[in-house]
């Protein structure tokens, strides 16, 4: 089974190609059933892949590359438990998601096109994580990058939708030029770009070592540009310009988690630079609280959640941060479920209300899309952290990790999950509790059709039950998956020689905080929007110092565009008009000025008369004679 | 032999071009350089993978000046011709028919095309000298004759500007053929030789010499300031020309002349000339982000492209030689897509302000999908052929030393904010008075982009293709030094 | 022959470096045609004497033959300079050098 | 010798040819007789003859003969025309055989009698020519300067002679050359070299002793000027170099430096003034004094290979300026103006013209493949041999001064013209002139060994 594995990228690829040569020649349906198709082929071969691989590793050699003497490169496939992992999620989540597309985007003119672009975005992404080498995960890492580039400008017409899709792209070149001078790196000290080599070699190095920590952190800027943590996160709320399933699928489910995915993946040498770790810890939790601040006051449905993922984002880099690479993993796997469950409702939402977006415009549509609003439950449910929805356990692990490596971090990762907790509440209760807010004689709320509605249910379900993979020990669980995934971190593990928990009843207590902050968090919300319907206010009118500033995003834009952007422009008009014109062209223009000038004199000197010519004659023989002889 | 062949067809019809019937005139001359590429396709692939020179000619010249009509190929000339006539028939192909005086025009650009080999493939100096010189006398006229309404000042601009460049480095290949043991001659081995012979202060000076001539023809900051006019005023076929191959000589005659002859004249200047050509790279970069003009964005970002491969170049390592190599070939090809597309865009529309643009995908898909994939490739995305070489070359400056290294590497998030600025202001959005009843590509504009379309790819996914076959050649430079 | 000899040649060489300066300064200052010409004549002979001193010095008539081949020359170049004055005296009515400067700049 | 002869004979016939109502068959006769005179010259090719030490053929002065009479057969056909429309052509035609005699002597001279009879030959007769145009005051006014500075200039020149002999005791080289390394009297041996050096000078228009050339090209009438930018250049290069190089080379060390700075000042004085002049002819004026720096450059850097490259670059310089003086010749007839919107926009009525002005701005600016690229190289070549880089990177600078001025002119002839403009036509005899200027110009530059071979 494991030697067709390789070909799992090539079926999306392939659908990409038919669907972007053939366009508009094909029928909308076709084209979905083929793209839809691909997936569910390349799933098949991934579920196949997770059943035989069993804690094995093994390369797939498929063509050379780039071979410059010593240096090369190839297209090598690698399948492990963690890139199995990933080939699931990203596959099965990508499989529903594409199918919840046919609904969506059912009349949209651009149909094909879009199905095209989600079939090239899966290849690179599955190219990301099958890569045996960084320059080949690289490939991918820009491939997902063009794609979320193409699909949250999906609708071009739109200059906003173009300015998002732009920032993210450039966001994400920011930090691939990390990612990259990392590589290179990589390569001058280990003379390849290869897991393979490089761990093994790795062993050998110090702990602490400067070198592994340069590495180290300039992979790790790759990831905060990809996973958007601070300071290159603002790019992804940004990116809910595309359309709703393209935020499940990219922006939720699988291509910001890549950054967790390299950083798990090089975890060896993470955890030879404690300073990289704790790099990765401390980016992590304050991105996790930061976003969770401003999620709370967004009104924009999708802004919130995208929020919150970038919230979730910093959970998972806490998680490898303090070493618990296999719970960041289950993490990813968890959130991928329930992230793109509430993407996805909000989605049908969305088509329910004909594109409303506004939560202030919402409510009381529990009654109107019941199917939606069960589902939403339960994901929110699940982000919460509500035992035993799947959210639970992952981030449970995680918090309890940080705990036991550094208390901070684990305080911090409280505050974060009672603020998820309230802001999702928050959100599940403007939307669907109370009487409906919006225009009910344009609108009329309706519930999406089934061809949406079941891959809500089936993520639905999927976010209920994923948890129980890894239910730790301490609830009398046998955590499945880091124990699948031990042998891709045990040599990082073996490095970190770190505390393994911190005893049975301190975890059953913590859970026991999380868990009661939580709840209260949520009887907040509760009592605010259920009880006391109150409802955010509309633009415009004056809002506290605290909430203003979350509301705006700490104006993080406004100070980028004010430090960056604009100084660039001037810099650019500067350096043109000034250097360029001035400077370096006028001292070129002034040779041949000079020479036109000095010729205009020289002809004074030719008078046209003759006693002045044998005056210069004679005087040029006297000096002659004059200074030879004399 | 094959060269000569090579040589003497396309002058030949570069003379024959002149005098048949005009109607025939664009057939004719794209007929006759589509063959030169099909022979030196041939060529390539026939070409043997080994260090040495191959289907050597060696005429003697000019006996008294032991100056000999020495041809030959090497892995990395051949690249270079291959590149030539691939770019000549499309570039031919590009012209429009409403063109004033076709014959002439074609005919300049066979001859340009014939110089241009000439400059790839000479072993002697002075031949090479006298092909560098004459590939300046037809662009200048294609620039002179079919330019902008300022072409008479920028092409005497251009021209002097470039010449005065030749001109020291003829004098420094005469100072190094005077110095060739035993009877001179202007042999490349010999000029090796003596180059090598010279003391480390003559080495720096003849090194200054020659970079003048390099460095203006790529053109190098700060001595590029005649590129930017000359490419928004020429036609854009000349840009194509000059942009396309015209600009990789400069490169080359680094590769092939400059730095084996005087190592130790690389060696002592090599911070000096790299931090050039690093500034380049950022100071084009940055200006190109708010041209207003699509060819003169196009001019800055490609004299931002030339400095990192310079950069590379004289880094003077594995990665770097190859990257350039592999760069000078997609940034050829990326860059006269462009400019095409630009051509295009300016036909139907009269304009090539960008603000006056927009919402081109809306009437013509196709032609926005070419320029994104176009685009793609200039901006280094892996699998488009712009990030083999842009790769290589940034690791091979880090390796140099890692700050320029880091320096350098802006480039690539530099050149992804001016190219997808343009191509969203450009492309996307609402169609603008210019652009509303636009029309997309017809069958001979396709016929061109296609097949640039087919190499940007190809480069980009199997870039070994042309690495291995300069390979030996780059390893036997490094092991000359 | 014998006593020309008892002349040291220096003097020769003064005196007819003299007579040529003095011709040169004739052209110099003098705007008549007429007079430059006649200056000339002067630089001229001013070589000739000393010409043929020298090959009485040298005791070598080749010197004596090349006067008369200077004269000759001069005859025939002042012939020519007075038909070309007569032809631009009959445009400019003037032979004043300074007339002529049309062609200038 | 045999050139001597046929050439003073064919003077001869032509001035009866006035007397004998001979006109017709004359141009034909001259033609045939300068073929002849080459023919014989040709003969004498490696068999040296020196007669009675006065002249001597060896082969540096075939070569240059040969050279001379080249040129001479071209202007000829280019001439006729002009001349037919004189009173005077045979008078003319006369005028011109003789000072070629004049040439020819200078470039065989073995005794400075004979270089003083052959240089005076030549300018009596030029200056006549120039002051031709009988009427025309600018003619009057160049012949008169020439004459004026010419005659000054002889003084010198004369004095010089008078010097060496002074110091030598002789008038023939060889034996000046062997009295001289001896090592008597340096001081005025040197004052000798050092007037002879610009006697010559003004002859060849080295700064500061070139005033004379721009006005007089452009005073005298096209033909002459052109006569004078080629055979009369040619000439004196050449006696120039036989002199110096037979007689002072090993005063060299003395001389150079003032020569190599009167080149500086030339190419200087030369370039930089043609760049604003609007009248194509005085601008070719100024060039060809610009021109007389660079091939000084190679008398600078007297050594082997400076015999070769002076032959070169006159010959060359001498052809291309041929074409380029022919158009102008024709344009300013057909136009009435010198001037360079003279030229405006004639490619397209005019290819033939157009095509080969162009080449002669090429040669004349140096750009390959044009003899004129390779003459400036073999110039620089041979200084950079001997040592002279730092005036080579002046000559140099020089060069991209000029491009500019010859560039103005290719530029003025493809603007593409308000109306269009009727064709100037171009007689067969200019044709030929234009077409065999043309090719020898491209093949000399790729072919250059068809001159350097011969010595």
């Amino acid at each position: 089974m494991l030697q067709y594995a390789a070909l799992i990228p090539f079926f999306p690829l392939a659908g990409f190609i038919i669907l972007g040569l053939l366009n508009k020649r094909l029928p909308k349906n076709l084209a979905a059933v083929i793209a839809c198709g691909m997936l569910l082929i390349s799933f098949g071969l991934a579920l196949g892949m997770f059943m035989n691989i069993s804690g094995q590793s093994q390369e797939v050699q498929l063509a050379p590359w780039i071979n410059v003497g010593s240096f090369s490169a190839s297209f090598t496939f690698l399948l492990d438990p963690l890139s199995s992992i990933f080939l699931m999620i990203i596959t099965g989540v990508g499989f529903l998601i594409h199918v919840y597309s046919i609904g969506y985007m059912h009349d949209d003119e651009k149909h094909n096109i879009f199905f095209a672009y989600l079939n090239l975005f899966v290849f690179f992404m599955l190219v990301l994580v099958m890569a045996s080498s960084y320059l080949l995960m690289f490939v991918g890492w820009e491939g997902v990058g063009l794609c979320s580039y193409l699909l949250i400008g999906f609708w071009f017409k739109n200059k906003a939708y173009n300015d998002a899709a732009k920032k993210a792209f450039i966001m994400n070149r920011i930090g691939d030029l990390g990612f990259l001078l990392g590589i290179i790196l990589l390569f001058i000290t280990f003379g390849s770009s290869d897991y393979h080599t490089i761990f093994t070699k790795a062993n050998g190095f110090m702990s602490g070592d400067a070198m592994i920590t340069t590495i180290t952190l300039l992979l790790f800027v790759g990831a905060m540009g990809k996973s958007a943590q601070i300071p290159l996160y603002t790019w992804l709320p940004d990116a809910m310009a595309g359309p709703t399933p393209v935020s499940a699928l990219i922006h939720a489910a699988t291509m910001v988690t890549a950054g967790i995915y390299m950083v798990a993946r090089s975890g060896i040498l993470y955890a030879l630079s404690p300073i990289s770790m704790y790099v990765v810890a401390l980016v992590g939790v304050v991105t996790a609280v930061f976003a969770a601040t401003i999620a709370l006051t967004q009104n924009d449905i999708k802004k919130v959640l995208a929020y919150s993922t970038v919230s979730q984002l910093g959970y998972m880099f806490l998680g490898l941060g303090v070493g618990a690479f296999s719970a960041s993993v289950f993490h990813v796997m968890t959130h991928a479920f329930f992230k793109a469950l509430l993407f996805l409702c909000a989605g049908s939402v969305i088509h329910g209300l004909a594109g409303e977006q506004d939560i202030r415009h919402m409510g009381g549509l529990r009654k109107k899309l019941p199917i939606t609003f069960i589902t939403f439950l339960i994901g929110t449910l699940a982000i919460a952290g509500i035992p035993p929805f799947a959210g639970f356990f992952s981030k449970d692990e995680i918090l309890i990790h940080a705990y036991s490596s550094n208390k901070l971090f684990w305080a911090l990762g409280m505050l974060g999950s009672m603020m998820t907790a309230f802001y999702m509440f928050r959100l599940l209760f403007l939307t669907f509790s109370g009487t409906y807010r919006g225009d009910s004689h344009k609108v009329h709320p309706h519930e999406s059709p089934k061809v949406m509605t079941v891959p809500l249910i089936i993520l639905a379900i999927l976010s209920t039950i994923g948890g129980f993979v890894g239910v730790p020990e301490s609830l009398g669980g046998t955590s499945q998956i880091s124990k699948f995934l031990d042998p891709v971190f045990k040599p990082a593990q073996a490095k970190m020689m770190m505390v393994e928990g911190s005893g049975g009843v301190s975890e059953m207590m913590l859970m026991g905080i999380t868990i009661t902050v939580v709840l209260i968090s949520i009887f907040a919300a509760w009592y605010m929007y259920v009880s006391r319907k109150s409802v955010p206010v509309s633009e415009g009118t004056k809002l506290p110092f605290f909430t203003k500033l979350s509301y705006h995003n700490f104006y993080v834009d406004e100070i980028y565009s004010a430090l960056i952007t604009k100084p660039l422009d001037k810099i650019s008009e500067l350096l043109k008009n000034i250097i360029e014109n001035k400077v370096i062209d006028g001292v070129v223009n002034a040779s041949g000025k000079v020479t036109e000038w000095v010729s205009g004199l020289m002809r004074f000197v030719q008078t046209g008369n003759v006693d002045f010519y044998l005056l210069a004659m004679v005087v040029g023989i006297a000096l002659i004679i004059f200074l030879k002889l004399m | 032999m094959p060269i000569i062949a090579l040589l003497i067809f396309t002058f030949a019809t570069a003379l024959i071009g002149l005098f048949i019937p005009i109607r025939y005139g664009n057939r004719f001359a794209f007929i006759s350089s589509l063959i030169v590429f099909i022979y030196s396709l041939y060529l390539f692939c026939t070409f043997p993978i080994t260090a040495d020179f191959q289907y050597v000619v060696d005429y003697s010249w000019i006996q008294s000046l032991g100056i000999h009509f020495k041809v030959g190929m090497d892995g990395i000339s051949v690249l270079l011709v291959m590149l030539t006539t691939f770019l000549t028939p499309l570039i031919i192909f590009s012209v429009r028919k409403s063109e004033p005086r076709p014959r002439a025009f074609y005919s300049l650009l066979l001859f340009m095309e014939m110089a241009l080999i000439g400059v790839f493939v000479s072993m002697d100096g002075f031949l090479f000298y006298i092909f560098w010189e004459i590939a300046l006398i037809p662009i200048y006229f294609i620039c002179l004759l079919w330019g902008g309404k300022d072409r008479v000042r920028i092409t005497l601009k251009f021209f002097i500007y470039t010449l005065t460049g030749s001109l020291f480095m003829l004098v420094g290949l005469i100072y190094l053929y005077l110095h060739t043991p035993g009877e001179h001659s202007f042999d490349i081995q010999a000029l090796y030789t003596a180059g090598k012979s010279l003391s480390a202060h003559a080495q720096c000076i003849l090194f200054w010499f020659f970079f003048l001539a390099f460095g203006i023809k790529m053109p190098i900051f700060p001595l590029h300031t005649w590129q930017p006019d000359t490419y928004s005023d020429a036609p854009t076929q000349g840009t194509m020309m000059l942009s396309g191959i015209m600009l990789k000589m400069g490169i080359y005659g680094l590769i092939r002349w400059m730095i084996p002859m005087l190592p130790v004249g690389l060696s002592q200047n090599a911070q000096y000339v790299m931090w050039l050509s690093i500034a380049g790279v950022l100071y084009a970069g940055i200006i190109a982000f708010t041209r207003k003009d699509m060819k003169r964005l196009l001019a800055y970002s490609s004299i931002s492209h030339v400095g990192l491969i310079a950069a590379g170049i004289f880094a003077f390592n594995g990665q770097g030689l190859q990257g350039g190599i592999i760069q000078m070939l997609s940034h050829g090809i990326n860059v006269v897509g462009l400019f095409f597309v630009v051509d295009i865009i300016q036909s139907r529309t009269g304009t090539r302000d960008i603000a006056s643009l927009g919402g081109i995908r809306l009437k013509a898909p196709y032609l926005a999908t070419v320029f994104a994939i176009i685009m793609l490739g200039a901006v280094a995305l892996p699998l488009t052929d712009g990030f083999p070489g842009e790769f290589l070359l940034i690791s091979g400056v880090f390796k140099f030393e890692n700050i320029m290294g880091a320096v350098v590497g802006l480039t690539i998030i530099i050149g992804a904010v001016y190219m997808f600025r343009m191509y969203q202001r450009t492309i996307l959005g609402e169609t603008s008075l210019a652009t509303e009843n636009f029309t997309d590509l017809t069958a001979g504009e396709k016929a061109v982009l296609i097949p640039i379309v087919i190499m940007v790819i190809l480069i980009g996914v199997c870039p070994n293709l042309f690495l291995k076959v300069s390979e030996p050649a780059i390893l036997k430079l490094l092991g000359g030094i | 022959m014998g006593d020309l000899k008892t002349i040291p040649m220096d003097w020769y060489l003064l005196l007819s470096t003299i007579l040529f300066s003095i011709g040169v300064m004739g052209v110099l200052f003098r705007r008549n045609a007429i007079i430059i010409f006649m200056s000339i004549e002067l630089m001229l002979n001013a070589v000739n004497l000393l010409l043929v001193a020298f090959s009485a010095y040298h005791n070598d008539a080749n010197g004596q033959v090349f006067v008369f081949f200077t004269m000759a020359v001069a005859a025939a170049e002042i012939a020519v300079g007075l038909a070309i004055l007569v032809v631009v005296y009959r445009n400019t009515k003037s032979t004043d050098i300074d007339v002529l400067n049309r062609l200038k700049g | 010798m045999n050139t001597l002869i046929i050439l003073s004979a064919l003077g001869v016939v032509a001035l009866f040819a006035e007397i004998f109502r001979f006109r017709k068959g004359l141009f034909p006769l001259i033609l045939i007789g300068l073929a002849a005179a080459f023919f014989f010259t040709a003969k004498e090719y490696n068999h040296p003859q020196v007669f009675f030490g006065m002249m001597n053929f060896d082969n540096y002065a075939v070569i240059f003969s040969c050279a001379i009479l080249i040129i001479a057969f071209l202007w000829f056909m280019m001439a006729k025309n002009y001349f037919l429309q004189e009173t005077s052509v045979t008078d003319h035609f006369a005028l011109i055989l003789f000072s070629l005699v004049g040439a020819v002597v200078m470039v065989s001279f073995n005794n400075l009698t004979m270089l003083f009879l052959g240089i005076e030959i030549l300018s009596v007769s030029v200056y006549v020519l120039a002051a031709s145009d009988k009427t025309n005051v600018m003619s009057n006014e160049s012949g008169f300067k020439y004459f004026l500075m010419g005659s000054f200039a002889t003084g010198f020149l004369l004095f010089g002679i008078t010097l060496i002999y002074g110091v030598t005791g002789s008038f023939d080289l060889t034996t000046i050359q062997h009295n001289l390394s001896t090592g008597r009297e340096t001081y005025m041996a040197l004052a000798g070299v050092l007037l002879l050096m610009i006697g010559l000078g003004f002859k060849s228009s080295l700064a500061p002793f070139h005033f004379w050339a721009p006005d007089v090209y452009e005073g005298a009438p096209t033909t002459v000027t052109t006569y004078m930018a080629t055979v009369v250049k040619t000439a004196a290069f050449a006696a120039f170099y036989r002199l110096f190089s037979l007689c002072f080379w090993q005063l060299a060390a003395h001389w150079t430096d003032v020569l190599s700075w009167m080149v500086v000042l030339t190419l200087f004085i030369g370039n930089v003034s043609a760049v604003r002049q609007r009248s194509v002819k005085r601008m070719l004026a100024y060039s060809s004094v610009a021109h007389a720096g660079y091939i000084a450059i190679a008398i600078v850097a007297m050594s082997v290979p400076s015999t070769c490259a002076i032959l070169y670059y006159t010959f060359t310089y001498s052809i291309s300026s041929l074409s380029a003086f022919t158009i102008l010749f024709i344009v300013s007839r057909h136009k009435g103006s010198k001037d360079i919107s003279a030229f405006e926009g004639m490619s397209k009525a005019n290819p033939l013209l157009s095509f080969t002005m162009t080449v002669a701005m090429l040669s004349l600016a140096g750009i390959p493949p044009t003899a004129g690229f390779f003459a400036k190289y073999y110039v620089f070549y041979t200084a950079i041999n001997h040592g002279f880089t730092w005036l080579v990177l002046v000559a140099v600078l020089a060069a991209l001064v000029g491009i500019y001025y010859y560039f103005r002119v290719i530029i003025a002839i493809y603007f593409k013209p308000e109306q269009q403009l009727v064709p100037i036509k171009v007689g067969p005899l200019h044709r030929t002139v234009l077409i065999i200027t043309t090719i020898l110009t491209l093949l000399f530059g790729l072919f250059p060994n068809l001159v350097l071979g011969w010595l």
